[in-house]
């Protein structure tokens, strides 16, 4: 396998971690997120310092999740207090709010960004395997999540908060535990990133980025688990299939984006069975 | 009468100047089946949202099984068996039928997110959920999605989900609305059928023959004031009651 | 002075905040929908602004094609991408949305090249006018002017004319709407068309302020807008002009006296939460229009 | 191999690069190659972000098998791609990357620009020594070059006297400037010393004129770009541009550049394309001067280069770390060009970093 | 003024009311009736223009309106008090009533409003209030209310007691036979069938979607099976 391939299949799996993990809190609890990128980068930070004091591998990867998860419950905790609708654009801020800080920061590198993370000690290839394992466990958490009583309860949260909870749903701990599940693994895959690129700085993490996990998570149809992992796999690939054509890259990927919404609005997942009217308003 | 099972002690709320709930108490005991009637905007529906703790009052306290749960989300009122029936319903629009109710049926499943997390059996649940669809007449019915039911029988699958929480006490707000005259009587049948099995039932509604018929006790709000409380027959012969809210039709329900 | 100064050049963002958020507003009213690709049609408003006042050599001209342009763009966009989505959730228009984003963004860039436009006459930003010992250049001025009168405009219109009102109920309910004779296509055209346009006149002033369009001129809008909007309590008129102004004089001192701890986007949106913490439903209520 | 960021917000300078880097081996070839061999160019788009450099510089070195790599991009892209390509014995010149890390990747990675630290004390050196200025407001701009550049020059204004009076920030979205004129007016300073890309540095200087302030403004090197004086207009009169390109000069090999530039792009070069131009031809003048492909041979011979005459400067040498040894520039507007005002020498303060 | 012929409607597949004929001619009362899920809502969304039609024909004062838009229709004047209130909930009482009155030139508005506002008091008292924010029966007031805004001259009422007290009722149903008077023609769904019967001049009955009775009303109160099998009437409730 080539270097190229390595590192494309580490990045394929980082992704969907990122997206399955952004569909358990937007697709199965229903709480939008444009932010994800912010949970992704802490994880990233928090793993990339614990990984120089330390050079631990298993604590880089918790301190990753720990503190992904830790900022995803304050913003769930703040998510409570906004009208459903303000939540999108309230999370768009904790991500510009992210970056702006560690831009500032000098211990997190500042503008420069951290670099000389120490290799996770397995090789490229063995950190593309560790990659691909905990996409498949983020997948088969997922799947095993939705089937449970919680996947039902986090639907009901998602339609009408109040009618779920004259069924004794308590809608606050249901959408914390969505966020912090979310986000825990958000900064999982920051930490794997880490790693990954030995070299982080916060552009990696911006506003774009989240905007690209939510457009994966929509392609692949919102609260499909296997719908979105295809989806995060192919829109990774997709524009690397066409690296040829260079600088039209962006204007052939954003038109490709608008097609396929206008033609298959339930994402991937409608195309396979007709879950399309879970979709509708 | 045996203890309490729900007791509200001068409750009140306004909205901007209009009083909708005005100093309202009364009990209710184990097993009872209170009718609750009132002109239109009487405030019923806001005192069945005090009781259920979507609205928190202004003044004054609700009690349930003895405990004071005025200040409790409506999620831990209901987990201590409260259960209720929305005015205007509210369904899970994207579920089936049967998912609704089987929801409702797994709420000691799902009051906690980590316990929800560990379990994936449905299968209690669902046979509960489907002898209760049998129950409130909606057998047939549970693999559509409930956004496609029409109104009559959305009214039916907010009883079911109610009934499925197993709950001590259910609060009825107008069940019977959009149901014609037998419907109506069936309906009103399988709710005392529901009380008769120590079910404790309030029932808010318009159609006054058949809370007359099912409650024993009637209590009458208008501006959000009590104005009438006592055995049915009784309320409905007293002349305030009357002119609030039958107007012309006195002559019609004094003769039931 | 210096914190007059700072306060009017707060007020002056705020006023291009407004101008940029105000359509957006409109249109998230309409339809609940993030219409992120408005930030395209607020550079399309500025290319075209340029464009033609220099082959013109006439600003107004600039402004009128702008003006003729973008209202086109904008219910093209709505026919196109968004009537046929209307029935899903609201992300799914608003990914579509960015798609679209990207996509004209690029577009500008590969018709109108990587290097920008800039005025070959631009007399507007350079003449300065003294009031008072603030110095405000006249491209300043026309953005304060322009801003007021459009939100008097539009706050009339919504409130005090019978086209507001079936303009707030085809948002409320569109079907029933109709029932009553509202034509909520034809209101949905017309608020893409009014929303549309105001980007465009946008555009167009913050080209003069600027001197000069890049392909992501619009880059901002398409966030920072939406921060504005929701402060505004999410398609609330006053309540845009409102939350701009205040985004503007915040981040104006915010600049100057943090600007070392977090940068300009980050102290908006530390505004940004921090009230909606204190009064989740905005500067105005829930209330639409 | 070439990587330039041709989409995403550094498009403008990826396309200046990546038409550099055509005429660059256009020539080459037209010159016969080098030990009778063409060049052929590879090009990959790295929107200028780490983790696409990260995939650029794999497919270079995997799939395409590149020997020689050049990055026309900014240091995010140049730092995450420059381990790569050490690992797989790769020569790799960054042409206008400026974060130290890119050289510190290992022996294989070289620098054609000067780093930013160097840029800022030139700066400094330029406002105490040639200005004579003694009072400065500081702008800078929130990228990893502003930050450096900035770190460069405070370092140094106190040695050289300068007294800064007050620092500012922007970020590279920001056009409208308003807190920090006001902020400048209050300071009143003989003069400012400000960093960023023409489509900043643009509007700044416009509105710090219109605005009032009339202080000499001191730019980095970012501000050589045609096109900041289309938008500055008459405001950009009499702007000093540290490090700049000297556009003018006398030089059959540089008016051929420029006019060949002019003639693709539709708009004078600047100094990045001359930087991304200069790069392709002292690796193959290295290559020459080897008499052989051998990466680790070429690698010698180029950190051995000695005055050689790039487009812009003439090259002194590398240093132990592959960073250049080389005076700067100082332009200044006048009549709405870039012309030649004075040469910084002073090895001194041009010294990059050792390691 | 208003004949359905051989009408098929509803949602997709999904097929709601089929072979629906009947007329309403000016100044009378066509009662829909049927048990739960007959398709009568469907029926009144079909007529309206909001549901889809399958097959068969609307028409309004002879003119075929079967294609036309819901707008147009509301222009021709028919105007609907919709199953469920709907509201505009984020409009004041107001503003609600405007909406009514929309199709018309708004010199007329204010005695409209007077005339509604001297039928529901209430609505008077809470002009200013959020619809949304209102009780049940008062948005089925303001539902009426807005509906006589129209002055329409084809009337669709789904449901009219639907939440409203006794007494309100009965005001209502006397509003309803003046507006008859005025030569108004009405189509009432109503699941009160006694009152229904009482004041209605014409009725059809669906059951499943099928029509099971169509005639007048002095028929349909003798046709025994008829109002125990469809109509939900037992002896004791009739007498
Ligand atoms: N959020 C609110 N803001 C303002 N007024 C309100 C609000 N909620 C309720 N009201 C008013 O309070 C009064 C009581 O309302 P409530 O819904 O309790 O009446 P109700 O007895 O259930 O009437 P109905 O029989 O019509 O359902 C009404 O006049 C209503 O308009
Ligand atoms: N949106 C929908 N999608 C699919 N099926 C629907 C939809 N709305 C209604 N139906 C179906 O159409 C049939 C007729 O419904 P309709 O609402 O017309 O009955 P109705 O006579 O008005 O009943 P009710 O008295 O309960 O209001 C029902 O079987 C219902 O399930
Ligand atoms: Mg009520
Ligand atoms: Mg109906």
């Amino acid at each position: 396998m080539s270097a190229y391939t390595i590192s494309l299949l580490s990045i394929v799996g980082i992704n969907v971690i990122l997206a399955v993990s952004l569909n358990i809190i937007s697709g199965f609890c229903g709480q939008i997120s444009l932010g994800h990128g912010a949970f992704y980068g802490a994880g990233a930070y928090a793993a990339a310092l614990v990984a120089i004091a330390t050079r631990n591998l298993p604590l880089a990867l918790i301190a990753g999740m720990l503190v992904g998860s830790v900022l995803g419950l304050i913003v769930g905790f703040a998510s409570l207090r906004v009208r459903s609708d303000f939540l999108a654009v309230t999370t768009i801020g904790i991500n510009f709010l992210f970056t702006g800080f560690v831009r500032k920061q000098g211990w997190l590198g500042a503008e420069m960004g951290i670099s000389s993370i120490p290799a996770s000690g397995l090789g490229a290839s063995g950190n593309m395997i560790m990659i691909e394992l905990f996409a498949a466990a983020t997948i088969a958490l997922s799947l095993y999540v939705n089937a449970s009583w919680m996947g039902f309860a986090f639907r009901a949260v998602a339609e009408d908060e109040d009618a779920a909870a004259t069924l004794a749903i308590n809608g606050i701990s249901y959408k914390l535990v969505a966020f912090a599940l979310g986000t825990a693994l958000a900064g999982l895959a920051g930490a794997l990133y880490a790693y990954f690129t030995q070299f982080i700085n916060v552009d990696a993490f911006d506003f774009i980025t989240s905007v690209m996990l939510m457009a994966m998570v929509v392609i692949g149809g919102i609260g499909s688990t296997v719908g979105v992992a295809i989806a995060a796999i192919v829109l990774t690939l997709l524009p690397e299939t066409f690296r040829f054509i260079n600088e039209y890259r962006l204007l052939v990927f954003g038109g490709l984006l608008v097609l396929f919404i206008s033609l298959a609005p339930g994402g991937l997942a409608s195309l396979f069975h007709g879950t399309r009217t879970r979709l509708r308003r | 009468m045996n203890a309490p099972v729900l007791a509200l002690h001068n409750l009140a709320i306004s909205f901007g100047g209009v009083a909708a709930v005005d100093d309202v108490s009364f009990a209710i005991g184990r097993g009872d089946f209170f009718g609750l009637i009132g002109p239109n905007g009487a405030g019923k529906t806001t005192l069945i949202r005090l009781i259920s703790g979507i609205l928190t009052p202004n003044s004054g306290r609700v009690e349930l099984l003895g405990e004071d749960v005025t200040h409790r989300s409506t999620a831990t009122r209901v987990r201590r068996g409260l259960a209720l029936t929305h005015q205007i319903v509210r369904p899970f629009r994207t579920m089936s039928v049967l998912d609704n109710v089987v929801l409702a049926a797994g709420h000691m499943r799902t009051v906690d997110p980590l316990r929800a997390l560990l379990q994936m059996d449905r299968h209690a649940e669902r046979e509960r959920a489907m002898s209760i669809l049998r129950q409130v007449g909606l057998a047939g019915a549970e693999t559509k999605l409930a956004g496609s039911l029409p109104l009559g029988q959305l009214k039916r699958l907010e009883i079911a989900r109610a009934l499925a929480l197993d709950p001590t006490v259910v609060l009825l707000d107008e069940p019977l609305a959009g149901l014609n005259n037998s419907e109506a009587a069936e309906q009103i049948d399988m709710i005392a059928g529901v009380n008769a099995s120590g079910v404790t039932i309030l029932l808010v509604e318009h159609n006054l023959e058949e809370v007359i018929r099912a409650s024993r006790r009637l209590i009458v709000l208008a501006n959000g004031r009590v104005i009438g409380d006592g055995v049915p027959h009784d309320v409905m012969r007293q002349q305030d009651v009357r002119a609030a809210y039958l107007g012309e039709s006195v002559e019609t329900y004094a003769a039931g | 002075m210096f914190y007059v100064d700072l306060a009017i050049s707060g007020i002056v963002f705020g006023c291009m905040y407004a101008l940029m958020a105000v359509g957006l507003t409109l249109v998230y009213g309409m339809l609940r929908i993030l219409h992120i690709a408005h930030a395209a049609v607020f550079a399309l408003g500025a290319y075209v602004t340029v464009l033609v006042a220099n082959a013109s050599g006439s600003i107004l001209i600039g402004f009128i094609a702008a003006l003729i342009a973008t209202p086109l763009c904008g219910v093209a966009i709505y026919r196109l991408l968004y009537q046929p989505l209307l029935h899903y959730r609201p992300d799914v228009p608003m990914i579509a949305s960015i798609g679209l984003l990207v996509l004209m963004q690029d577009g500008f860039r590969i018709l109108f090249g990587e290097q920008g436009v800039t005025f070959l006459k631009n007399p507007l930003a350079i003449e300065t006018v003294d009031i008072a010992g603030i110095t405000l250049n006249l491209a300043q001025i026309a953005v304060l002017i322009v801003t007021i009168i459009i939100f008097l405009a539009l706050h009339l219109f919504t409130t005090q004319t019978r086209i507001g009102v079936a303009w707030r109920a085809t948002v409320s309910n569109p079907r029933i709407a109709a029932s009553f004779g509202v034509d909520a296509i034809r209101v949905r055209y017309l608020n893409f068309a009014i929303g549309s346009a105001l980007a465009g006149v946008a555009g167009g002033l913050i080209a003069l302020l600027n001197n000069f369009v890049d392909p992501t001129i619009g880059y901002v809008v398409s966030y920072k807008a939406l921060a504005i909007i929701v402060l505004g309590g999410l398609g609330s008129v006053r309540g845009t002009l409102i939350a701009s102004l205040f985004l503007g004089v915040i981040e104006s001192y915010g600049t100057i006296f943090i600007g070392s701890y977090l940068n300009r986007d980050a102290i908006a949106f530390l505004a940004l939460i921090l009230i909606l913490m204190a009064r989740p439903q905005g500067f105005t209520g829930a209330r639409t229009a | 191999g070439f990587q330039a960021p041709l989409t995403g917000l550094a498009a403008t300078d990826g396309k200046s690069s990546k038409i550099a880097a055509e005429i660059a081996i256009d020539d080459l070839n037209a010159a016969g190659g080098v030990l009778g061999q063409k060049f052929e160019l590879v090009t990959y788009d790295d929107q200028a972000k780490s983790d696409q450099a990260i995939f650029t510089a794999n497919k270079l070195v995997g799939d395409d098998g590149v020997k020689f790599a050049i990055s026309g991009s900014y240091s995010a892209a140049g730092r995450a791609a420059a381990p790569i390509f050490q690992k797989a014995g790769v020569v790799f010149i960054s042409s206008y990357g400026v974060h130290p890390d890119i050289t510190k990747a290992g022996d294989y990675c070289f620098r054609l620009v000067r780093l930013g630290p160097p840029q800022g004390r030139a700066a400094a050196y330029f406002i105490a020594d040639k200005l004579k200025l003694k009072k400065a407001s500081v702008i800078s701009m929130d990228n990893d070059y502003g930050e450096a550049t900035l770190q460069g020059f405070l370092g140094d204004a106190e040695k050289n006297g300068i007294k800064v009076v007050n620092k500012y920030n922007y970020s590279l979205q920001d056009r409208q400037f308003g807190p920090i004129v006001a902020g400048v007016k209050r300071d009143d300073p003989e003069v400012i010393y400000a960093t960023g890309y023409f489509f900043t540095a643009g509007p700044l200087v416009a509105q710090l004129r219109a605005g009032g302030v009339k202080a000499p403004i001191v730019g980095s090197q970012a501000f050589d770009s045609g096109k900041f004086i289309e938008i500055a207009g008459a405001a950009a009169e009499g702007v000093y541009v540290i490090d700049g390109f000297d556009r003018y000069r006398k030089d059959s090999k540089l008016e051929h550049f420029t006019a060949e530039f002019q003639k693709r792009a539709g708009y004078p070069p600047e100094g990045v394309a001359a930087e991304v131009y200069s790069s392709f031809d002292i690796l193959a003048d290295a290559m020459k001067r080897t008499g052989s492909l051998d990466p680790v041979k070429v690698r010698d011979t180029l950190a051995a280069t000695k005055d050689f005459p790039m487009l812009n400067e003439t090259l002194g040498g590398f240093n132990k770390l592959h960073e250049v040894v080389m005076p700067a520039t100082v332009d200044v507007v006048k009549d709405g060009k870039f012309v030649h005002f004075s040469t910084i020498e002073d090895a001194k303060v041009l010294a990059p970093p050792e390691e | 003024m208003l004949r359905v012929e051989g009408l098929s409607c509803g949602y997709g597949a999904v097929r709601a009311a089929s072979d629906v004929t009947f007329a309403v001619p000016e100044r009378s009362i066509l009662a829909l009736l049927g048990p739960n899920g007959a398709g009568k809502t469907s029926t009144i969304m079909a007529i309206m223009g909001h549901v889809d039609v399958h097959a068969g024909r609307v028409l309004f004062d002879g003119e075929d309106v079967t294609r036309r838009r819901a707008v147009e229709r509301a222009r021709l004047g028919v105007a609907l008090v919709p199953e469920g209130r709907q509201i505009f909930a984020d409009l004041s009482v107001d503003e609600n009533l405007t909406i009514g009155g929309y199709s018309f030139p708004a010199d007329r508005d204010r005695d409209k409003r007077e005339r509604v506002f001297a039928l529901f008091p209430r609505l008077h008292e809470r002009r200013a209030q959020l619809a949304g924010s209102m009780s049940g029966g008062e948005q089925q007031m303001l539902a009426i209310g807005r509906a006589l805004m129209a002055e329409p001259r084809l009337l669709l009422v789904d449901e009219l007691s639907l939440g409203l007290m006794p007494k309100m009722v009965d005001i209502c149903i006397d509003a309803l036979l003046k507006l008859r008077e005025d030569g108004m023609a009405i189509v009432l769904v109503e699941q009160n069938t006694a009152r229904a019967l009482a004041i209605a001049d014409e009725v059809c009955v669906l059951s499943s979607g099928n029509v099971v009775f169509a005639g007048t009303a002095h028929d349909a109160r003798e046709d025994r099976e008829l109002l125990t099998r469809f109509l939900g009437m037992t002896e004791r409730r009739r007498a």
